[in-house]
This record gives C-alpha cells, structure tokens and sequence, in this order.
C-alpha cells in the first residue's frame, strides 16, 4: 500500500473515532450530571436514551439554517469551519498507542497547541459576523480569555518537556516508565486542567457562552448543522485536551494487565468524568476575575514550577524533593487563590 | 372527543426544497419517517417563561419529573429550538416579541400552549390587556389545559406533540 | 503627525423580555461601556393583566383567585392579606385553629418561595445543580400542599373565617417527614454555594445599598433585613398567631448580593422553626368560623399588610356595600424592591447586574400585576 | 479551595443517591385524594342520573365562567324513582379557561361536583368542551 493511501487510512479512522467519541461524551455528559442531579438523564431513545445524540445530530442536520440579515455571510458561513478543521487536525499527533497514530511528529507538543489555538479566530469570527450585540460581547470575551490561558497552559506543559528532553508525545510516554510526570509536576498537571477548562469554555469559565449572562455568547445566531459544528466541535475539544492530559501526564497508554488503547482511554474518559463534575458544581467566575486568576495566579506559578524544573535538572537533585516542592508550591498557591481573588 | 389537527405549516415548508421532491417516492418516505423519529427525540424548547405556568415548566425539568428523558433540553436563544412553550399569560404588550421570537425559530418548529392562559385567556380571560389565546399571536401545535397543569400534564402535551410529530410523517408516506 | 483618537462610543444591550435570567418578562436597556454598566432603564409591563381591575368584577370569594396569581410563588401568602382585610370588614372572628392551619401553611410557602429563590439565583451563577436541588425539596412542600389544599402551585385555600379544608388526617406524618427533609435539603444547599469561593467572589460586595437608601426607596422584607434593618412585619404588625409563636427575625449587615442570598437561607432555617412550633401546638376545634353565607361587608376601607417572602404585601380594600369590592389595591413588594435596582446596578459588571436582578428575587406577576 | 471541595463532595454524594425521578408515563404520580384536577359530575348510582340538578349557581360562581348548565323538568319523578323534581339537562365545561379552583365544588348545593385527579387534558384543539356524558366520565378517567 502505498504510504499516501494509508495516511488517509488513518486519517479516516481517526476523524471517524473522534466524531463517535463526541456522540456517546454528549450523551455521556447527560447522564453524568443527571444522576449527579438525582435525575435520569434520556431514557427514552433508545436503550437509556443511547439514541440520543444521534437523534440530536440528525434532527440538527434537517433543520432550517438560517443567516440573519444583519449578518457577514461570508464570515458567518466560514466561522463553523475555522473552528472545526483545527481541532480536527490536533488528532493527528495523538498517540492512541503506540502504533494507534496518525503521524507521530517530532514537535507533537508544539504541533497540538500550535494548530489548537487558531479556533479562537473561528470564535471570534462568528461573532463579530452575526451581527448581534450579544454575539459581539461573547466573541470578545472568548478572545481575551482564551488569550489570557493559552500562555499558562503552554508554560504548564513546558515542565514537561524540560524533563522529558523532548517534544515528541511518543518519548514524552515512554519517558514516564515506572513513575508517571503527575507526580513530577502535578503544579503543571493543575494549571494544565485550569487553563484547558477555560480553553474549552467549560465551567466555571464558560464566561463567553454564558446561557445566564450572554445566552450562548458567539453562537447565539446559528441555526441548524451550523450551530451542531460548533456543539461537536467543543466536545471534540474537551476529549482531544483529555487525551493530550492522559499521555502528558498519566502515561497515555502505559499500564498494567489491560491493553494499551483501553487504558489509554480509562485514563481520558477519567479526565472528562472530573471535567463534567466541575461542571454540575461549580458557579461560574467574572471575567475580570477570571483575567485576575490568569495572569496574577496561574502564570507566576507557571514560571515557578519552571523555575523548580529547571534547578532540578541543572543540580540533577533526587526526584522525590522535585515532588515535594511542587506539592508544596501548590499548598501556598490554593491559599493564594482566596487572596488574589479577592484583591 | 374527536381530534382535527392541522399539518404544521413549517414542517411542509421545511421539507418542501432542496432535494426532496427530486426523490423516489420510498426514499422520500422513509426518509420521513428517519427525520421525523430524531425531530420527536428532540425537541428542544426554547427557555422562556411568561408567568405562573413557567413554573411548573421549570418544575418538569428539574429532577422530579426530569423532561431530559425525553430528550428535552431547554436552549437559551430561539435559533436553536423546535419548540415554543407559551407557559403563561400573553400580555397584549409581549405579543410582538413572543412573535418576533417565533419567527426566529427554524423550520420545522412547533408551538404548545401551556395553561388555560395561553389556552383562550383563563382567569384573565375578560381583562382588557391579555391575549386571549396564544393562538391569536402564533400557530400553536398543543394545548394544555389547567392552571396551571401539572408538570405530568406538560409531560403529556409533549407525548402528544410526539404523537403528532410522527403521525405528520405516516400521513405523508400514506400519500406517496 | 496628528494622533488619531479613536472614538468611544457607549453600547445599548437590550436584556429581555426573553432572557433565561430575567426570571420572567423583565426588560432592561443597559448603556454598557464595554462590560461595565453605566445606565440601566428598567421596562415593566409585560406581564400586566389588570389583576387590580378584574377584581372589582368579581365577587369577594372570587377574587383569592386572582390574588393567587399575582405572586405565584407564593401564593397562599398572597391570599392572607385579603381574606384578613375582609374579615376586618366582617367583623368576623377567626377560630385558632383556623389561625394555626394559615401560619402553616404560608411558612411553608415562604420556604418554597426561597428555595425557588435560592436555585434561581445559582443558575444566574452559573451553576445548574442548586435549580435541581432546590426544586427536589421544592416539590417535596408541593406535595404536602397537594395533600393539604388540592392544588400545587395555586390553592384558593384560605376563606373568610378561616381555611375551606381542615387538614388531612395524614398531615402530622406528612409533616413529621417533611421537615427533616427539609432540613437536610437546606444543609445541601449550603454546601454547595455558601462557602465556595467563586460564588463568594462573585457575590461578596456586588449590588450593595445602604441602609438608609433602602429605606429611602422603600425596600420591605429580605432585601431590607439584608442591610441591617430588623423589621418583620410579623414581629413588628403582629398578626394572627405569630406573637404565640417564637421566631427570630435574621439580619446581615452589608446589604449586597450575598447577604441578600444568607439571610433567605437563614429565613428558611426560622420558617422550619414556625412551622415545628405550629406541629406541636395545633389546637383542636373548628377549622372555619361562623360566617355569613353571603359575604356582603358593609361599607369602609381597610389596608391590611403582611409579611410575603419578598417583603410587604399589603392589599386596601374598599367596600361600598353589595357584592363586589369597589377596590382591591395591592401594595407589591417586588415592585417596590425594583426601584432600587438601577441605584445597586451602576458601574457594576454584566454578570453582576444578573446576579443583582436574582438577589432582590422578583416576581413580574406581582410588578406588574 | 475547601468551600468549592465541600461543594464537589456534596455533588459527587448526591450522584450515589437514588434519583427521585417518576418516570411519568411509566410511572403514576401517586395523587392525594384531595388533588384537584378538572372537574367531574358524580352519578347517583341508586336513582340512576347524576346528582346534579343544573340549578347554575357553579356557573354564576365560576370565576372564569366556563361552565354552563341548564336544567329540565326530571322525567323520573312522575314514576316516583326519583325525589329529584328538576334535573341537569346539559352541562357543557369549557375545560380550556377552567382554573381549578374548585369553587364550584365549594358552592353547589347538593354536592353533585367534585375535582376528579384528572389532568392530562392536552389536545390538538383549543376549543375543548366537555358535554354532560364527558363530565360523567371524568372520575373513571383520572381515578378517584
């Protein structure tokens, strides 16, 4: 087979896996905060509302599509497809196991978030193209917000790399034989988690989606298969940045007894379960808080856990007082958010 | 008691370009029948409460009575919704924007009156500032009668409208 | 090279009448620079269906009906004032029972109306799960009241010279049931916002007013208590049982969002004390008094106010005599409690001014009635 | 940080709890017998006609006036089955204005109208009238 033919392949089956893990995490999503509510979730499509997502997509797919007057056709119709395509392009770089990937790239760190963060110009589009005020108010709360994060989780990762000694996800896994880098770097695992929150627009920064405050921020004009592209699209997000934290962090696919893919995906769906939680709990921040949080909170300890990486690698210390630093650090900066968010 | 409804004047809009009439009659059919099971899957209404009714609407969300089993999930703007609860009393004065909101729904939508208000006017039927019927401003698909009803009467307007949902589609496979 | 200024300009977002947090068909016209509130025009109106008019149509039994929908939340609070402004009228004396039966059941409307309150006003947080909470211990009360007067939301319960139904001979073991319930359903509550730092964050300092102003503008209830202002209109304009019954009357100090949200909290915990108290000391006896069978009060005018959930719910009634009231005026809380609402709004935040608009919890049933 | 970690403590106890949901259509609601719904007229089972004798004092009361009775002379009194002297000719319910607030129960005379627990009345049509033999049959409907 030639070598054009089977990326295609792969590519196929990737986007194909991604596309079906959005449908059971919306339905999944249902049912978790249902129950966390002490109510069902969907019950009646299909065995335990299975049927649900794909009911929703088809019903999604029918229905009328409508471009408001007022808005940029062109922009408007472009935005769905800016923010879909880079997210969908992220899943090549990551390994599902060892040989479960599309192309194992050499900067595969840098790749993910480098192609991640051009959605913001599809969010910021679409809402700037419906020509609505509440669009308007979304889209630039989406675009101060996800500026704000994309450096701390970039920081966050770079930790990582640093003891790694590399920016290939594959030796980054294979470097975390025997200990995994949660516990080497959890300040970078918990800015990590915070920062990608607020990357997805989950809760508690759904500030530029907000239904109480902006009812659905830069959506808020789609219609039809449209506005279903920017729903999958968030929840292709949320599985791709779990994935990301599973192989980053918890050593993707490595683990005992069970096959490498399965683990692989305990670890993420583990991740989106504690995402869907934070979600049925906690309030939602303001957004100048939420700009507090970033730059006075999440970025000096950003530079700290660099900080105490890098002595740990220049005076080659032993792995435990790397350990017990960063836990340390974590204890002074979960008294510190009470302090700077009240400032 | 006998029951008229009328085709839900958006569905046949809704269907009625593109490639549907270039189709076989079997595809179309059940086709149909496809689009109509996932539209009566999910309906969502858009959120939106007039007055007392909305809170027993609020009430047939929450855990009790739980309308997400039916896939019901409420959507804060109306471009994403198929249905309309007018749970309340319309005032002459909200009529233009309950109006305006109905017409930014996409096709196929549909509408349920929730209560006697929303129904021909109730217990406010002789004042000089309410509607008297949801139906005078919009085309409405249920009614629901009580006031207000119990969430379990909302629960049974929207197995109606279900019923009603795919029964258009039956109606229309009879006739290819 | 001259300097180009760019010019700023002040953006108008109209907030309602549909808005998932405008809790009802509230409209607002906020002049907004860029998140922050510089002006807020509040619309009213939309939810006017000439409650006030309809009842001078109607005979005076009818008119409860009416009442009930004005505040729907509290519906059987609503009712108190006008049967007792009737019975002022009447001259008729109300068996004890009767009395009991009232302070029952309208302090375990005044929890239902709170715990709406309370998931509302998580919602505008942004958080879903306190609605869901709430609404489970919601429908726990609506139950009882099912039990108790045959309807749920709207009851038409309370009569002149008394209540139409004794209580149901179930009623100590629904009750006995219920308040437990209740109590852990509040402690759930509490755990899930009253300490969380980003609820305190948000709420903490936002929408503050005065004490003075408050009672400039005229504010009753909660949202006054909330700035320091102990008054109770059933401790203060004693009425049917209550000074048998021992009740503290909570107050906070700072009178923003959060005292706002911790006082009905705390009223919640005093209701439950009312309501316990009204278990153990029921008397026997009639459950409504002598009354004529056709109510035809002779003529005069009455103003009777009573403590609803969001403040002073008066009604002035007038008679000429005959069948029908010449005037039923209600004196709205909510609609008092709005005036406030632009002075607590400016300069705050988007997100604050829903959070706001939540906190002083109003009903556009009753603005507007 | 631990008033948000209480909170998810909360959250993630309530997930292991039993939800409360009734699964409606499933599931009945369990109604005390005082629940009003809409209402019915009760038949007198030892005469054999209803107990109503359409003298319209619940349509003179009804707030919302939907309900309209008239009355006819009662063909059994002359065979002396019946003490009845006058008897409900038609009853119509405009079930779509009715608020049920049951003061028609409150004022009829001869207790001949109650609240039955029915209360799923929703219909394709707005003009939903219950004639006598509907209102007859409310009770079997919705159960007691």
């Amino acid at each position: 087979m030639p070598e054009w033919v089977e990326s295609i392949i792969r590519v196929a089956i990737a986007i194909g896996f991604v596309l079906t893990t959005v449908l059971v995490l919306i339905w999944l999503e249902r049912k978790v905060i249902g129950h966390i509510q002490q109510r069902l979730g969907p019950m009646r499509t299909g065995f335990h509302g299975f049927l649900q997502s794909p009911a929703d997509a088809v019903k999604l797919l029918v229905k009328e599509d409508i471009i408001p007057a007022a808005a940029d056709r062109w922009a408007f119709q472009l935005a769905p497809a800016l923010v879909f395509v880079p997210i969908f392009l992220t899943v090549v770089s990551i390994p599902f196991t060892r040989t479960l990937v599309v192309r194992n790239l050499d900067l595969g760190l840098f790749y993910v978030f480098a192609i991640s963060s051009i959605s913001i110009v599809g969010i910021v589009m679409a809402g700037w193209a419906s020509g609505n005020k509440y669009a308007l108010l979304g889209s630039v709360r989406a675009g101060a917000q996800m500026v704000s994060y994309e450096i701390p989780l970039v920081f966050s990762i770079l930790g990582v790399a640093m003891v790694a000694g590399s920016l290939n996800l594959e030796t980054i896994v294979d470097a975390q034989r025997g200990l995994w880098y949660i516990v080497l770097q959890p300040v970078g695992m918990f800015i990590f988690l915070v920062a990608s929150l607020a990357e997805l627009n989950r809760t508690p920064f759904d500030i530029p989606v907000a239904e109480s405050e902006v009812v659905g921020g830069p959506y808020v004009e789609y219609s039809g298969i449209r506005w279903g592209v920017f729903f999958l699209s968030e929840y292709a997000n949320t599985f791709i940045i779990s994935a990301l934290a599973a192989v980053v962090f918890l050593a993707g696919w490595r683990g005992p007894l069970l096959p490498g893919w399965l683990w692989f995906l305990i670890k993420t769906y583990a991740i989106i379960l504690i995402i869907f939680w934070f979600r049925a709990t906690l309030p939602r921040l303001r957004i100048d808080q939420l700009m507090t949080f970033a730059w006075k909170l999440l970025l000096p300890l950003a530079f700290v856990n660099l900080l105490i990486t890098g002595l740990y690698l220049v005076y080659d210390w032993p792995r435990w007082i790397l350990f017990v630093a960063s836990v340390a650090v974590l204890a002074v900066a979960s008294r510190l958010v009470y302090v700077v968010g009240r400032a | 008691m006998e029951v008229v409804w009328r085709e839900s004047p958006s569905l046949a809009l809704a269907n009625g370009h593109g490639l549907y009439h270039h189709l076989p009659g079997v595809i179309t059919a059940k086709t149909d029948y496809l689009f109509a099971m996932a539209r009566k899957s999910s309906l969502w209404p858009l959120t939106f409460g007039l007055a007392c009714c909305a809170i027993e609407m609020i009430g047939a969300y929450m855990a009790e009575h739980d309308l997400d089993r039916f896939g019901v999930v409420t959507w804060p703007s109306p471009r994403q919704s198929d249905v309309m609860i007018i749970a309340g009393t319309a005032v002459k004065k909200m009529a233009e924007p309950i109006k305006l909101l109905w017409e930014q729904m996409p096709l196929p939508k549909w509408a349920i009156a929730m209560g006697a208000c929303a129904t021909d006017g109730g217990p406010f039927q002789r004042s000089y500032s309410t509607v008297q019927g949801a139906d005078q401003i919009i085309p409405i698909d249920v009614y629901v009668p009580g006031c207000p009803p119990r969430p379990q009467a909302l629960l049974y307007g929207i197995i109606k409208l279900q019923e009603k949902i795919m029964a258009e589609a039956s109606n229309r496979k009879a006739a290819v | 090279m001259a300097e180009s200024r760019l010019e700023t300009v002040d953006m108008f977002i109209n907030m309602g009448p549909q808005h998932p947090s405008t809790h009802g068909v509230f409209r607002m016209v906020l002049t907004i620079d860029g998140e922050q509130i510089v002006d807020m025009k509040p619309h009213i109106g939309y939810l006017h269906r000439g409650v006030e008019k309809l009842a001078e149509g109607l005979r005076y039994r009818e008119v409860t009906v009416l009442l009930d929908r004005t505040d729907y939340l509290a519906a059987l609070n609503n009712e108190l004032p006008y049967v007792m402004a009737l019975e002022k009228l009447l001259d008729v004396k109300v068996p004890e029972r009767a009395e009991y039966i009232r302070v029952l059941v309208c302090e375990l409307n005044r929890i239902a109306s709170h715990l709406m309150f309370y998931g509302a006003f998580g919602a505008d947080a942004g958080a879903t799960t306190p609605f869901m909470y709430a609404f489970r211990d919601r429908e726990e009360i609506q139950h009882f009241f099912e039990a108790v007067t045959g309807g749920r939301l709207m009851h038409n319960y309370f009569r002149v010279g008394g209540v139409r139904y004794d209580l149901p001979e179930d009623w100590r073991e629904r009750l006995t049931k219920l308040i437990p319930h209740l109590r852990k359903g509040i402690v759930d509550c509490e755990r899930l916002l009253s300490d969380n730092e980003i609820f305190l964050n948000r709420t903490i300092g936002v929408g503050q007013i005065s004490a003075a102003d408050a009672i400039d503008y005229g504010l009753t209830g909660p949202n006054l208590r909330a700035c320091g202002v102990r008054l109770d209109l059933r401790r203060d304009q004693p009425y049917s049982v209550y000074p048998k019954l021992e009740f503290d009357v909570p107050t906070r100090s700072r009178g923003d969002c959060y005292d706002r949200y911790l006082l009905r909290v705390e009223e919640m915990r005093q209701s439950l004390r009312i309501v316990e108290q009204c278990l153990e000391q029921m008397p026997d006896g009639p459950s409504l008094g002598e009354v004529p069978r056709v109510i035809r009060p002779k003529e005069g005018e009455v103003y009777v106010g009573t403590e609803n959930p969001r403040g002073e719910y008066g009604i002035y009634l007038v008679s000429r005599g005959g069948d029908y009231p010449y005037r039923v005026k209600v004196r709205a809380p909510s609609f008092c409690n709005l005036m406030a609402l632009n002075e607590m709004m400016r300069g705050c935040y988007i997100a604050d001014c829903v959070l706001i608009l939540g906190s002083i919890d109003i009903v556009l049933g009753e603005v507007d009635r | 940080m631990l008033g948000m970690l209480k909170g998810l403590m909360t959250t993630m106890q309530s997930h292991f709890r039993k939800p409360v949901t009734i699964q409606y259509p499933d599931e009945r609601p369990d109604l005390p017998p005082r629940y009003a719904g809409f209402p019915g007229l009760i038949w007198d089972a030892n005469v054999g006609e209803p107990f109503c004798t359409g003298c319209q004092v619940c349509a003179r009361f009804c707030p919302t006036q939907c309900i309209y009775v008239t009355m006819k002379d009662n063909p059994k009194v002359g065979d002396g089955t019946s003490k009845r002297r006058k008897i409900v000719d038609e009853f119509e319910l405009n079930v779509s204005c009715c608020t049920q607030c049951a003061v028609c129960v409150e004022v009829c005379n001869f207790d001949a109208i109650e609240m039955t627990h029915t209360f799923e009345m929703a219909s394709y049509s707005r003009e939903q009238v219950m004639n006598l033999q509907d209102m007859l049959s409310m009770k079997e409907k919705g159960g007691p």
